[in-house]
């Protein structure tokens, strides 16, 4: 599975983007444009998922793979934190930040995945979408409160910081895309379905082309980064991941959704959290965290870890097991 | 001759999701009429950005007013403290307004 | 159908975005693409129109509708200037300026309620695109004389506003990709139809989705709407909208024609007529017509004027002539 | 060191249908050099707004002419009377051009 | 063939956006939203041209369409630039700059080109999209040796210059995207087909309304134009698009594939070769290289030009050639 | 009160792709900070133009630095000779800065 997938056109489009950016080539998506991508990706995605919730009605694996996805954005910030604090030699606020953005997710390495897993037969069940949306924003509460955010040095009321976070642009449009086709179903979705479903693999493409660019010029800005940094930017998503994934299999989730659980453990968010995080933790250094997660996490998880995830949730732990 | 009248004219560089702040800390010095402009990109002491709207942390607007001397330096008074931490940059210069009402 | 149409996807996205709004979360598509998504809107509408005129040719109906648009747009601002002046208090300038925008239309709500009319077995013929464009303009022109714009007020010299009216880049483009539409017929349009007739209904969601933000994010700043103002903005698309129906029936027109008769006169303009007024009457509020037009009027069309035009077509007006 | 001349810079700030009419009047004060800036949203005396590019009708543009004393005041005399009805912004400041020629 | 194209619907909406402009109609296109279509055209017409390519495997038509393409490159800017001082009464350096638009290529021309040849029964075989790619640089190379460009005129080093050249976004684009589509194959190129085959043309139509009012606006701008350089302007693309169907016909290709060197060889680049003419040879005037490229042999080639390079590939040649 | 200092703001419009010329100048100046800030349109010497991003090529940005008197004048001596084949334009003007040895 691993060549195969990384030899998709989606994948391809990355290392194109990211080669070109190497190169210090001037090829550049007008944000306008990216942006427009990046909100029909979550429209398409929260749609298709309701829609298949609407078809499969609300299950037991769908409450369990929900309270997993709660609890493990909830928790993972933990674990993160100490690791930042002590391997990675991070103050407070800066670890507090980080550990945010690796307990929330990143809806693109979740699409692409979806993708990839599709591909090999394990596609992930519609409600993943959900958990999808039910794992963006746990993590910034308890980042927060490891940062004692409360402090004097925010400029931010309280009150604004949790509406920040729970009506962030991406986190609204996901959950409201999944509801639209949960009320719409499969017979409301027919219409729409030329925009929203047949064409999301190729708008992948020019996103993921995007992405490479923009991880690359800032893995090149890497100033903010250093070598403990970056390794545990590997290791998070490898720790997190492999929890994702066995906590899915225990549950009883299929493979597939197994997989997708443990692709949502193991990335990291670049949306959602940095927003917020600017706001409420303006000390902490967007260069360090958009860095770990966007330039070195998530094209980790696009060419490894999705592929590694697929492996343990199909393979390796069931074997375990027995 | 229309006759025009000295005033501050206060800009602030900032990350968006900051402005709002700007703009609370604006109106708390009196300033209640401004503009925003867009930036392509730059570089400073914490390294360079452009104008990627992935996330819109980075990305970084310009808020403008015009305004009397005191709401200006009552303003400056308030962001100075912040504007290490919060990564900004403020410029301050003078210019001529008609209408000098509209501008205290 | 009321309920029915309310629950699509299409109008849902549209509370979505209003219900984003007034929550004041930063949800927001770049302007250039829903700029963008509109002028495909009005390339595709006008392609499928002048596709279809192409099949069926000229027809006698197409002349009647065509006259009636006419007629409605030129005379529509002359009651809507006497009630904005009694019944809404407004200065001269400020109600022929929001009369002009009553007398025209708005393309989002026309090419929404074909959508929803089609839904329901009540597809309007392919000439009302046509007619569409025809009244785009006269109600303009009408609004200049209530306004007396000749005098010293404006800085714009008389022909530049009547060119600025027919040149709108809007008016230009329907009816352009009219008589594409028409040149090309069935054959030429086959091989375009992947991009202009089958992801309609999808891009409409997306730019719904905008309206509901900006139409939500111009009520809450309502300092230029009154009650009383607020009041007109529901009644004028009532009365406006009964009238377009009823005379479609009454000249013969199949009930879908008339009802998008209806949804046309009652429709209210927020691209064309803004720019031209905001040139012609400097010294009219942006605030006020817009407020009406597009923060009142189109969400009241959207959920509730649509299905009302296509429900007294469709019985209540048969009924009544027996 | 090159040798640098005082000039006058004035920015108008107006809603975009009336870019046209303000380059108009700039001509017919002998400001016929210019550049046209983008902004994203503001608040003033008429409300706050956003650039919505949908109808374009409240979307601002900023106007920026470098020029000679005497053009500037004709501009500014054309431009004083609108500057209510019209919803203008304009500000006058000092800089100083090489080839002070190109910009009387 | 020729009127039959001139009515097809992306040529109607390349003369709409033209007479809009014309007519000083606002209409305008979000300068973001063409620009990501600019870049979804090569990412579509590299992708095609690598699936096509990766069908039937590297031929010896191929090698020699590929040679033919690189001396046509190379050799096209020599004559041009002669005509231009001595006809046009250019100085070395304009002449230089101008030589090198027209020995490069127009991507859109040849996109549209490649549909109007499919739709005649004439289709280029998929390495023609090589051939573009390889075409677009080197004339550069001999444009900047015609100006003498590494004299103290330039701030650009001379490896800066390479650089910018043979990594211009839409070089790196093009091949990019060929090459993955290679990799890809058919089966991979089946689910993003929906995206980067299936809209193609619907997109190429919004593009040349684009196109249309940048073109005719450059017209209307003509500062820079004389008559001697619009007639070359005209003269350039017959005479060297010409050179590249008798070229390919010489070489044993298909009529469709030798019309579409001929395309190649008659249009002239105004994305690639302008960016880095206007860090190269900053004397040189944009207006100039841009008027004639853009708005004078653009539309030539477009109405005129194809349907003449195709007449000539399928019944002047072989008809001469006996 | 806040102390400010006096320091130049040097804003140069140039093409894009000229840009990173102009950074380049400004580093070998001293200047490594700045900020770019996008344009729409405008009309000098050699004509109108308008931001179509199609080619880049005349698409127009603003660099904008402040910075002290001898890195300004410094610049402003690299770029001088630049400006009539280049097709530049540079304003050199007064600001007030809080935090002063960021903007030496
Ligand atoms: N001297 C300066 N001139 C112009 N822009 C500056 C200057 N210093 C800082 N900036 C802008 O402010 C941003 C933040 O500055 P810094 O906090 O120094 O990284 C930079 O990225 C620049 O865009
Ligand atoms: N004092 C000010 N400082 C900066 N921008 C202003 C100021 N006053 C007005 N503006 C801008 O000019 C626009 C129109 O002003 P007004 O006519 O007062 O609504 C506002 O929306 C602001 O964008
Ligand atoms: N006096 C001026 N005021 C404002 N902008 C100017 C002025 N002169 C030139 N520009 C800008 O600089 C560009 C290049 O100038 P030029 O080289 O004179 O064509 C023009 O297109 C304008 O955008
Ligand atoms: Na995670
Ligand atoms: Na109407
Ligand atoms: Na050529």
């Amino acid at each position: 599975m691993a060549l195969d997938a990384l030899l998709q056109p989606v994948v391809l489009f990355f290392l194109l983007g990211a080669l070109a950016a190497f190169a210090r080539s001037d090829l550049a998506i007008p944000e306008a444009v990216a942006k427009g991508i990046s909100l029909y990706l979550m429209m398409s995605i929260g749609l298709r998922g309701g829609g298949e919730v609407a078809e499969t009605g609300f299950t037991h694996d769908m409450l369990l793979a929900g309270g997993a996805g709660l609890a493990l954005s909830f928790l993972l910030p933990l674990p993160a934190f100490w690791l930042l604090r002590t391997a990675g030699k991070l103050d407070r606020t800066n670890a507090a930040a980080v550990a945010a953005h690796y307990g929330s997710v990143s809806v693109v390495t979740f699409a692409t995945g979806s993708e990839i897993l599709r591909h090999a037969g394990m596609a992930p069940a519609g409600f993943m979408v959900a958990v999808l949306a039910v794992m963006e924003t746990p993590a910034i509460i308890t980042g927060l409160l490891l940062a004692r955010a409360q402090g004097k040095d925010s400029l931010a009321p309280r009150g604004g910081l949790l509406h920040e976070t729970f009506l962030n642009g991406s986190v609204i449009l996901l959950l409201g895309s999944f509801l639209i086709g949960l009320v719409a179903g499969k017979g409301g979705m027919a219409p729409i379905a030329p925009v929203f479903d047949v064409p999301f693999r190729g708008m992948l493409c020019i996103f993921l082309l995007d992405m490479g660019l923009i991880a690359a010029r800032r893995l090149m800005d890497r100033r903010a980064l250093t070598v403990r940094t970056a390794a545990l930017a590997l290791l998070l998503p490898l720790l997190n991941g492999t929890l994702g994934v066995v906590l899915g299999v225990e549950l009883g989730l299929d493979a597939g959704s197994s997989a997708a659980l443990g692709i949502l453990a193991g990335s990291a968010s670049y949306i959602a959290v940095p927003a917020v995080m600017r706001l409420a933790l303006p000390a902490a250094d967007p260069g360090l965290y958009l860095g770990m997660s966007l330039a070195v996490t998530f094209p980790f998880n696009l060419t490894i870890g999705i592929g590694y995830y697929g492996w343990v949730a199909a393979h390796v732990w069931p074997l375990i097991r027995g | 001759m229309t006759t025009t009248t000295h005033r501050r004219r206060i800009e602030v560089l900032a990350d968006e999701p900051l402005i709002p702040v700007i703009i609370r800390l604006a109106a708390e010095a009196g300033i209640i009429h401004y503009t925003l402009l867009p930036t392509l990109g730059g570089a400073g002491a914490h390294g360079r950005w452009r104008d990627d709207q992935l996330s819109g942390a980075t990305a970084k607007v310009m808020f403008l007013a015009v305004t009397g001397p005191e709401h200006a330096d009552a303003f400056i008074d308030r962001l100075a403290p912040l504007l290490e931490s919060h990564h900004l940059m403020l410029m301050s210069s003078d210019v001529e307004v008609v209408r000098s009402r509209k501008f205290d």
